[in-house]
């Protein structure tokens, strides 16, 4: 059991960190801001919705999970608001 | 690989250091700031100061960073103000600031034999608190003069702030969020966002007895909430004549002082709490300042009156 | 090398760049960025000295952590009026430039003295 | 650990009062209406200087230090409180000043009858208490981290009491005052922070006790002194001065000069003489003690070259600050018992209490004659002198005490100090002692010639002058000269807790 | 376990950084603002492993104040932007 849970973490954290890279090397390749807020701020989500999904196992209780999943939540939501802000105020 | 990882953090906060003061616009500045207040909490994580990790991350980058970026905002005509100084003058101020680094870099490596700390101290006398937390402890029991004090300071912060209205607009509002046209995603996030906020506050407040938190942690949360809400334009910054606001403003510091000066007649003196009561006491004092502490800081932040009300 | 010995270095460091920014920049608004990094270079001091009074099943000796959070409040305030008087100072610039429209109340502030 | 070394006496609950009854006044000022803010002075400064004079009571009747130990929680953990013959000192002379710059403002800071609140009226009231708060937390402060907040509480009242105005340049001014004062601060923290690494403590007596000379400490010394003298203002790190106190009001300047800046030097003289007596090398002392001289001389030529009075006398400050600072070469020895050195300690407070009273008096007296002119460039000062006899008088008078003429208080100070350098064979500061009495003579004889002159026609007043405010600088004029001709063997409180 | 995580930190620690590198070319300062977004998601990335990685105290409150006051400093950014262009009528008192 707890290997297979170590395997599920290492598989859904590595996962994580490549969308994170992924997202930095749109970052750097894109031509205009909004494309690059595309790659950024959905790579980086995913990523972060990734790695919390890793360390689910590790929180020690139903509160911790709870609160793990109310901060990739809260940042999905700033996220979204927080692209729609900056595209507008670019535009 | 710890220490790797430290290196990283630490080369990062230096290199974004030096760009936040080398960075020709201000507006990008400050934006560097938050960014390096964000990085900075981490760093407190790292050094296993979550209490301050936490401030950190309110304080230090939220809401100075908002204070900051309105300024720099609205101080975008202004920017050549001033010339930089001449090549001379920046090659010796960074000598002697190197100096001064090295003197300091030379103190950490010279450190005594056994580090001297007052933990096992503060540990041992957490029991006469009531409080599981010992950053706590030392805010609320064993220093709770500085604390107290620092409420006044922050009250005088605001006092200054205020008299640098004009006379006119005494008792006015300020302008904060006054002349913002509707954006319905501003509107949307300033009404989803504070209700989540004001649980976090309260949770923050309410764990500071026994976990990382606190009455700072938790007034800057409120204060950001209210913040956000003046910003979108959803509800106006009140008059600072508000006899709502002036109450509000002193509630935390006067029952912290008045269980203070209780303690002369219940405890063993002055900011002294009754082994029995004392974690109940520190957890209402803690109720109140958060209260005031939010409102303080949101109106720190929201700047002196401008708009004249009419009565 | 340890890891708290490696922050007092980042906090040396950081200490003499906000040292620099004070001295060099012409902005006041700048001068008060590099004052807010000056400081929290001398937080990160205290940190650095809090970690290493780990003890007692604490991980970092509370006393400084609390230090910290006084301090981290004061510097806040400090920089709320210190902005406020910037944004002052650039706005009666503006009103006693001739461009701009004229404020009564200029007249009406001289009455002490 | 020694912990059971300090505990509260009998009267120490009169040290919280001291701190704390302010701070009851500062609260109150918030949430009742602009016209009871006056009322409200009237009730918190008559009790302050009550509980004042009980402390000045309770600590010469002791003849040792009141403590407090806050919450029960000693040292290093806690907090203490400590009341020392010093402490009591300024706490007297503070609460003095403090009173009569409230008499002195009563006029200037009313609010209309009927009206609405105003906002300088409420702003200038809070400010006096936190003045006062503040000092009375630094004299009697003994934990460096303490002493840190009371340094920022008087701060942040000083820095909105120079822009009070609201005109341009006193902005400009209060932004620089501030800058410098908010490195002072970061400085003297971060020197806070090295002593706590190395000692484990923050409180005084703790530090006094473990603490010994090693190059860490030497640092942190040096930073937190360096720190503490840009808020004293002292050469070369005094630009912020003049225009910050020229600029103030009249009674804000008085309190700015005559108190602000000696919080600070308390707290210099708390690092030097009590956490670390081991640490004041001669060529430290040597070195702040030519920073004052500095100040002396380049501070009283400037103020020679002043075209406006309340820069004049602001450069005075500047001038007499040097002369305090003459404390670190000639009262080295006093933790080793060197009799000279006790000469030197009192001459220093004697010059401290002396130029508090004398510049509170001075400023209020230019500010009235500011009022009544409705300018105070000193040219064109002629004859005001004969419309405004009290004025004159008390400006006359604190005058004297500035430049060091007998009977005054600045005589007894100065009088004193020579006969320290020639005790000590330090002869050098003896030159510049001299000097900066001849200089300041030429300053305050330029102006008292132009109050005193008879032109051909007298200004006309431009606004009429209460008497009870003229009475009020008078009143202090008459302190510093009063110290001059108190028995010198009355200052042996001076050395309580030593 | 713990250097894995400690490994995936480190990564995303260095696209955080690079991605920074690449916002330092740009002059523009919505580009910068999304730097800000970069390092709030990442850092939140970087803590919570950071935390697991070498067991530290719960770190999961940290994680929560920086996302609820991730978004905020890019409205104080876009707010202040607007402000600044409908400066004109702020003098005028309502």
């Amino acid at each position: 059991m707890s290997g297979l849970l170590h395997a599920f973490t290492i598989l859904a954290v590595s996962a994580g960190v490549v969308f994170f890279i992924a997202g930095t090397v749109g970052l750097v390749r894109f031509p205009d801001v909004p494309t690059r807020l595309h790659a950024l701020t959905k790579a980086d989500n995913v990523g972060l919705g990734l790695v919390v999904l890793g360390l689910l196992p590790y929180t020690g209780g139903l509160l911790g999970a709870l609160k793990l999943v109310s901060v990739w939540l809260l940042t999905l939501l700033s996220g979204a608001i927080v692209t729609q802000l900056i595209a507008r105020a670019v535009r | 690989m710890a220490l790797v990882f430290d290196i990283g953090i630490v080369s990062l906060l230096i290199a974004i250091g030096a760009w936040m003061i080398m960075a020709r616009d201000t507006l990008v500045a400050v934006i560097i700031f938050v960014v390096y207040g964000l990085l900075m909490s981490i760093a407190w994580v790292r050094l296993s100061a979550v209490d301050v990790a936490l401030t950190e991350a309110a304080i230090g980058s939220g809401i100075t960073g908002m204070l900051l970026l309105s300024a720099a905002a609205r101080l975008r005509q202004t920017e050549g103000a001033g010339a930089r100084p001449s090549f001379p003058v920046c090659v010796a101020a960074g000598s002697l600031c190197a100096l001064i680094s090295a003197g300091l870099a030379g103190v950490v490596l010279l450190p005594a034999d056994v580090a001297p700390t007052l933990a096992p101290l503060a540990v041992a006398n957490l029991a006469d608190t009531g409080l599981e937390n010992p950053v706590a402890g030392v805010l609320f029991a064993y220093r709770a003069l500085d604390t107290l004090l620092e409420k006044v300071v922050l009250l005088l912060a605001l006092l200054g702030v205020w008299s640098l209205g004009s006379d006119r607009a005494w008792g006015g509002a300020p302008a904060l969020g006054a002349y913002v046209p509707p954006n319905d995603i501003l509107v949307f996030f300033a009404q989803v966002l504070p209700p989540i906020g004001i649980v976090f506050a309260a949770y923050m407040t309410w764990t500071g007895a026994s976990h990382p938190g606190g009455a700072f942690q938790g007034g800057t949360v409120l204060a950001v909430m209210w913040l956000l809400v003046m910003m979108a334009g959803v509800a106006r910054a009140p008059p600072i004549s508000s006899t709502k606001v002036r109450w509000l403003l002193v509630a935390g510091p006067a029952l912290f002082l008045a269980v203070g000066f209780l303690g002369f007649v219940i405890a063993a003196g002055f900011l002294a709490y009754p082994v029995d009561y004392a974690k109940a006491l520190i957890v209402l004092i803690e109720i109140a300042l958060a209260l005031s502490i939010g409102v303080t800081l949101a109106l720190l932040a929201a700047g002196p009156p401008e708009r004249t009300l009419q009565p | 090398m340890n890891s708290a010995t490696l922050f007092g270095f980042c906090s040396a460091a950081i200490v003499g760049l906000g040292l620099f920014g004070l001295i060099v920049s012409p902005h006041p608004l700048r001068r008060i960025l590099a004052f807010n990094l000056l400081g929290s270079g001398v937080f990160l001091f205290f940190g650095v000295v809090a970690r290493r009074g780990a003890a007692a099943g604490l991980g970092a000796d509370p006393v400084p952590q609390a230090l910290v959070i006084t301090g981290i409040v004061v510097a806040f305030s400090a920089t709320a009026l210190a902005v406020a008087l910037v944004l002052r100072l650039f706005a009666l610039t503006d009103e006693a430039a001739p461009t701009s429209e004229a404020d009564p109340k200029a007249g009406a502030e001289g009455g002490h003295s | 650990m020694s912990t059971a070394s300090v505990a509260t006496t009998s009267s120490g609950y009169l040290l919280v009062l001291a701190v704390m009854w302010p701070v009851i006044g500062i609260l109150l000022s918030f949430v009742v209406s602009g016209r009871q803010i006056e009322r409200l002075a009237w009730i918190v400064l008559p009790v302050g200087l009550v509980i004042a004079g009980a402390t000045l009571i309770a600590v010469t009747q002791a003849g040792q230090s009141q403590i407090y130990v806050v919450g029960n929680w000693a040292p290093p953990l806690g907090i203490a409180l400590r009341a020392d013959g010093i402490s009591v000192a300024m706490m007297m002379a503070t609460a003095i000043v403090i009173c009569v710059t409230g008499v002195f403002a009563h006029g200037e800071f009313s609010q209309p009858p009927g009206g609405p609140e105003e906002r300088a009226p409420v702003v200038f009231w809070v400010l006096l208490f936190a003045i006062w708060s503040a000092l009375n937390a630094l004299v009697l402060g003994s934990d460096l981290f303490n002493l840190y907040v009371a340094l920022e509480l008087l701060t942040f009242a000083a820095v909105p009491l120079v822009c009070l105005k609201g005109k341009k340049e006193t902005v400009e001014a209060a932004l620089r005052y501030m800058l410098f004062a908010l490195i002072g601060s970061v400085l003297y923290l971060l020197g806070a922070a090295m002593i706590y690494g190395a000692y484990g403590t923050l409180d005084i007596r703790l530090l006094s006790e473990r603490g010994h000379a090693e190059p860490a400490t030497l640092i942190a010394a040096s930073l937190m002194t360096i720190g503490l003298l840009a808020k004293t203002a002292l050469v070369p790190l005094h630009l912020w001065l003049p225009p910050a106190h020229a600029g103030a009001p009249a009674p804000g300047s008085a309190m700015l000069s005559a108190l602000v800046v000696k919080g600070s030097f308390f707290v210099i003289i708390r690092i030097w003489f009590d956490a670390m007596p081991d640490l004041l090398s001669f060529r430290a002392a040597q070195l702040l003690g030519a920073l004052g001289a500095a100040a002396i001389l380049l501070g009283s030529v400037l103020a020679l070259r002043q075209q406006r009075l309340k820069l004049l006398i602001a450069y005075s400050t500047i001038a007499q600050i040097g002369y305090l600072f003459f404390v670190f070469p000639l009262a080295a020895g006093l933790a080793t018992g060197v009799a000279w050195s006790g000469i030197a300690w009192t001459a220093s407070w004697l010059q401290l209490f002396s130029h508090a009273f004398a510049k509170a008096a001075m400023f209020m007296a230019a500010g009235l004659i500011a009022e009544a002119l409705g300018h105070d460039r000193i040219a064109e000062l002629g004859g005001i002198g004969r419309k405004l006899p009290i004025t004159m008088l008390a400006f006359a008078l604190s005058g004297l005490s500035l430049v060091g003429v007998p009977p005054s208080g600045g005589f007894s100070a100065k009088w004193l100090l020579l006969l320290a350098t020639v005790m000590e064979g330090q002869w050098w500061w003896a030159v510049v002692i001299v000097l900066g009495g001849l200089l300041a003579g030429g300053y305050i004889f330029m102006v008292l010639g132009r109050l005193l002159a008879s032109p051909t026609e007298v200004p006309a007043l431009q606004a009429p002058v209460s008497r009870w405010r003229e009475c009020a600088a008078l009143s202090l004029a008459i302190c510093a000269v009063l110290l001059g001709i108190w028995p010198l063997q009355s200052s042996d409180f001076l050395f309580i807790g030593r | 376990m713990s250097s894995f995580l400690l490994v995936s930190a480190v990564l995303v620690l260095a696209s955080i950084a690079i991605g920074l590198v690449r916002i330092l070319y740009s002059r523009q300062a919505a580009d910068c603002m999304m730097a800000a977004q970069l390092v709030g998601t990442g850092g939140i990335a970087v803590l919570l492993l950071v935390a697991v990685a070498t067991e530290t105290a719960p770190t999961g409150d940290v994680a929560l104040m920086l996302a609820l006051l991730a978004a905020f400093a890019s409205v104080a950014f876009v707010g202040g932007m607007r402000g600044t262009g409908s400066k004109a009528t702020e003098g005028a008192d309502k």
